[in-house]
């Protein structure tokens, strides 16, 4: 049972190849994405019923250490300031890794 | 008008369904096609077309007038985007201005298609070249759009990088990327070049799925549209009336330009429509998936309402038999 | 019953598909059709019956005796409810017997359409306006299931309201649009106008789709509700044996009735077929998609796995050959 | 890095319009919308595998102030009492927000 | 409101039926479950993208007593072991329970 | 190798929609087909398939030589896991060997439908038993990999268990439902079954769907596994040089034998392709789903990339050409 960050990020589809890029330069063990999310927020309603990805967001989770939580928020910025979406951060614990 | 083609196209399945689409909107049904379907509609219709245009180009070949018309659709996607960057940049700002450039330069090819159907319905030949130069039309807009933008912008400002590393130049890997090896622009241009390769023996073997399905997968996929565009009527007022306008008046205004040009190359009606319908149509597939990593601080509700709800239901529902009428006249 | 009706029952691929995907769910097999494939079939089905009814409206028109067959399926789908639900208020509560009652005063789309795959291995004609009739049928018992439950239930209990802010009337808004633009009622309807309107021509250009490939998908469709509806068996011991008796008996009953009325109104054969699977079904896509709504506290796990689980199979295995067996003799 | 309140909401599917409404009205700055989901609970089984969506759930999250979340759980108390439904709330920090 | 622990398990989609069954020999109240999910960790990458749900993973949330919680992490422990996985418990108040 | 078939083979859409599949991956686009449709379109291609295959073994019936068929087909998915195992358990560790082993006794249902798409572009004939020896290949292939890594790691050891709860046994129930039950193996036996027992009726109903848009759907089949695949390819070090190797040997070993078992049971040039390509090919849909629950401590990155990204390629590309230049030229 170990202590672990849950870093929670919500972004737009598209941008996963560079989302993946900056998790991996961040270091962290793993991750998990849901896709097909539907949202709201500053930039205002993405329906996810485009014929591309361009109105969907994705859901991505990440339990890590506090240390690589802290720098997959630095890696992960500049993306939400291009593209928006959110990042949120919480406390749990583990049964594995 | 001829009002008798309005009548004609009113009486097109492809079209009644986009309207019931709309009224389904409208009403607040709960009907939708549920995700992905409409994706696949998409491609699946991308996969059609251009095996289809391959085997007739095929037939045909590239003779000096296909590569003519081939020229003018290239030029005119790249001469679009400059004239709608400065007319706009003032009351849009730049990047919503360089991406309604890119729209606006590139085609939509589900309104290609409706014009298909609407000649066949006539029974009017066209060439499968056309759809060559439906492929050739979508990346030099995206790139253009973009390169305007870039240029006008200078270092220093909080400019959009295509690139998430970049520091100033241009990323132009990634452009040339999400411009040419765009989903759709690929799969439109790989069937293109396979259905060329192929030709008849490649044909029989598809054309169940690829011809005889195409009209009622058409239908089903405009359905879908026009749910989609009727829910994005509701974003119309935060684009602003010079969107508006823009949306609703650069569609004839290219048709003509077009058919002037077809006449230049004496093309004759079929591929005349689709030259037209090619320059009045504005992207909503291909070219806001390349402006969103593009120009991400462009704002979609702008250019993807302006394409989808405005400049696509003129196209399809008076654009498609106005042209026709006026090519008729003209050509007689 | 004419036991060579049976065999030939179950010798069609539709059937067949349908116990293939109830021997899956049985054996715990892990077949199956992943989401949302078979919303989509759905669509295409209501979409392919509701073109082909109204191209074959546009030829024979609306005559007297077509106009009775679809006052006499709007009647049934009032009166049912009615009958429903007094009979099972006291042994299922209030709730329960309203969403019954909607379930058997409306329709099973593929029910019917299993039936006319059954008609046309037989070689049996019928006509376009059973369509009509089983488009009528939908939203009118939706209607009268909620009225009932809620000219029954007084102000002051804890009735359920079908709008989220409505106080204590009917909320007639948004009862009528989840009865009459449900998603199923507003394609099937939509799809039969555009057949209607646009008849042979419109046919021929979707006719590869929506009538070639029709028992093929049905195939799929119904191997999917094969494994869904065995899947739901498990449920009925929370039923109880009230709805799964009455789940077995009404259709047989009611076929009857409708047998009744096609003599009186003078059907033949094919089309009296088709009201009886009218009569006889039970709707678990749209009347369930309302009843969510409009009586939230109504228990799906009865509704649905009574018109799915029990009636349906039993209409489509055993009913369709035993009502046809019925009117075969009747008629001679 | 912001502390805000996260807020969980699994519910029928078909609630869809109703639920957006209520956090319309709870003055929410965003939400993230996962459909298809299966679940279990009081109501028994919702398999997700019906021809419609009526045993199909949604999953959305909200990250709000506390005061919005405070709103927002006023607000989808009676879609929770019609439909069926969890609530939950929890806190994490934002770096966006 | 009342506290609940927040399980928070990810794993290969195949292993479903074992996880559910783990669940309700845990007791749990209800769960629910988001299926299509990517991932990567210890085993590697899950595209997703497979013709079988060879390579996908599901996201499952359930809120639980501290006492179910506890007896669901040792029901889910076999799972990831054989599996792969992660199981998070974090805290939350509940609006139903 | 006669080069003129390999050239045919390359001007076959199928293929070549392989081929812009694996290069939009190398050049990275977006190009993908969204899940789940490529498992609906597997699901379809095992429908498809098995209802011809049983629509033919209906005409032909099992006469001497079909069983023949049947039982070498069996008997080579039984023998390869064998010695497979053995040579490759010290380099690759007992789990992964047999999962590999189980993978090449094991077939690729869309290798044996582009052999079949080969043939038909040729006018070659085969049997619809062939379908049937497919079909009865998949499973005997999983048992025998799971049992040999059983009998070989002895109790104690930390052996996966194909089951949660047994405690040192075989779980015989959840092995033989995995390897027999399985969603893939279940459907192609079904619709073999359903087929046989339907015959020309049941064939001329769903014939528009299975027959005539077989090859157009196995294009965009193979257009999302050339992607899915060439993916995979980065995966190919850490498999190691072992698993590479014997992903491209022995596809044409198996294929020899095949071809010295098709000459000494007498069987015409379709049928032998077809029992070669059985023989060469290797499973990544069926198997892997089994392996993924009773072996999971095997690495599937070895054993799907092995089968998906190496054999597979191969077979279509080169090997079904070659294959069939060597029958072209043994059999005359
Ligand atoms: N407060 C929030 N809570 C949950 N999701 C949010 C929130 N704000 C933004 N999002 C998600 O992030 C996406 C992009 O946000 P934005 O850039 O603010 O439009 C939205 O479409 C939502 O899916
Ligand atoms: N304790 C729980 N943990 C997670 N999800 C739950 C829980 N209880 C209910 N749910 C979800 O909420 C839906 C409706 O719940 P209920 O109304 O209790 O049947 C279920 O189908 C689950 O998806
Ligand atoms: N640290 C992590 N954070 C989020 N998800 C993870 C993490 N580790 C593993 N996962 C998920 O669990 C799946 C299996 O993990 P593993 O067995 O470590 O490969 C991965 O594909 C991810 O979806
Ligand atoms: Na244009
Ligand atoms: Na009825
Ligand atoms: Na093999």
């Amino acid at each position: 049972m170990d202590p672990v960050k849950r870093v929670e990020i919500v972004t737009v589809a598209v941008a996963k190849p560079r989302l993946l890029e900056a998790l991996e330069r961040a270091g962290v063990p793993g991750y998990t994405i849901l896709r097909a999310a539907e949202g709201y927020g500053d930039r205002g309603r993405r329906m996810a019923d485009e014929v591309t990805a361009v109105f969907e967001n994705m859901y991505v989770l990440v339990a890590c250490s506090p240390e690589q939580a802290e720098r997959v928020t630095v890696a992960v910025r500049p993306i939400l300031e291009r593209f928006g979406g959110i990042c949120l951060i919480s406390d749990a614990t583990s049964i594995k890794h | 008008m001829n009002p008798a083609y309005l009548l004609d196209n009113l009486l097109n399945p492809p079209l009644l369904f986009f309207l019931l689409g709309a009224g389904a909107a409208l009403v607040r049904s709960d009907l939708e096609i549920p995700q992905p379907f409409p994706k696949i509609l998409s491609l699946y219709l991308l996969f059609a077309i251009g095996f289809k245009g391959g085997v007739e180009l095929s037939h045909s070949g590239l003779g000096g007038q296909t590569l003519a018309v081939l020229l003018s659709a290239v030029a005119m996607s790249l001469v679009v985007p400059c004239y709608v960057f400065f007319l706009l940049r003032g009351r849009l700002g730049a990047e919503n201005a360089a991406a309604v450039a890119a729209t606006y330069g590139s085609i939509s090819a589900v309104t290609f298609m409706t014009a298909i159907a609407f000649l066949e319905t006539k029974g009017v030949p066209y060439g499968g070249h056309m759809v060559a130069a439906m492929a050739l039309m979508e990346s030099p807009a995206i790139v253009a759009g973009v390169l305007l933008l870039r240029m006008t912008t200078r270092a220093g400002s909080a400019a959009p990088l295509p690139a998430g590393g970049a520091t100033n130049g241009i990323a132009w890997n990634e452009l040339l990327r999400d411009s040419f090896f765009n989903g759709s622009v690929f799969l439109l241009t790989g069937s293109l070049l396979i259905g060329a390769a192929t030709g008849d023996r490649g044909w029989e073997a598809v054309r169940p799925l690829t011809d005889d399905l195409f009209t009622g997968v058409l239908c089903l996929f405009l359905l879908d549209l026009g749910i989609v565009a009727t829910r994005r009527l509701e974003a119309i007022r935060k684009a602003g009336l010079p969107a508006v306008a823009f949306a609703l008046v650069a569609p004839p205004v290219h048709a003509v330009v077009a058919m002037v040009l077809a006449r230049l190359l004496g093309l004759d009606r079929g591929d005349a429509l689709l030259l037209t319908i090619l320059a009045a149509s504005a992207s909503y597939i291909a070219v806001p998936a390349a402006m969103r990593l593009a120009v991400p601080r462009a704002n979609p509700s702008i250019y993807v309402t302006m394409a989808l709800a405005l400049t696509f239901p003129f196209n399809i529902v008076v654009g498609i038999p106005l042209y026709y009428s006026i090519i008729q006249w003209w050509w007689s």
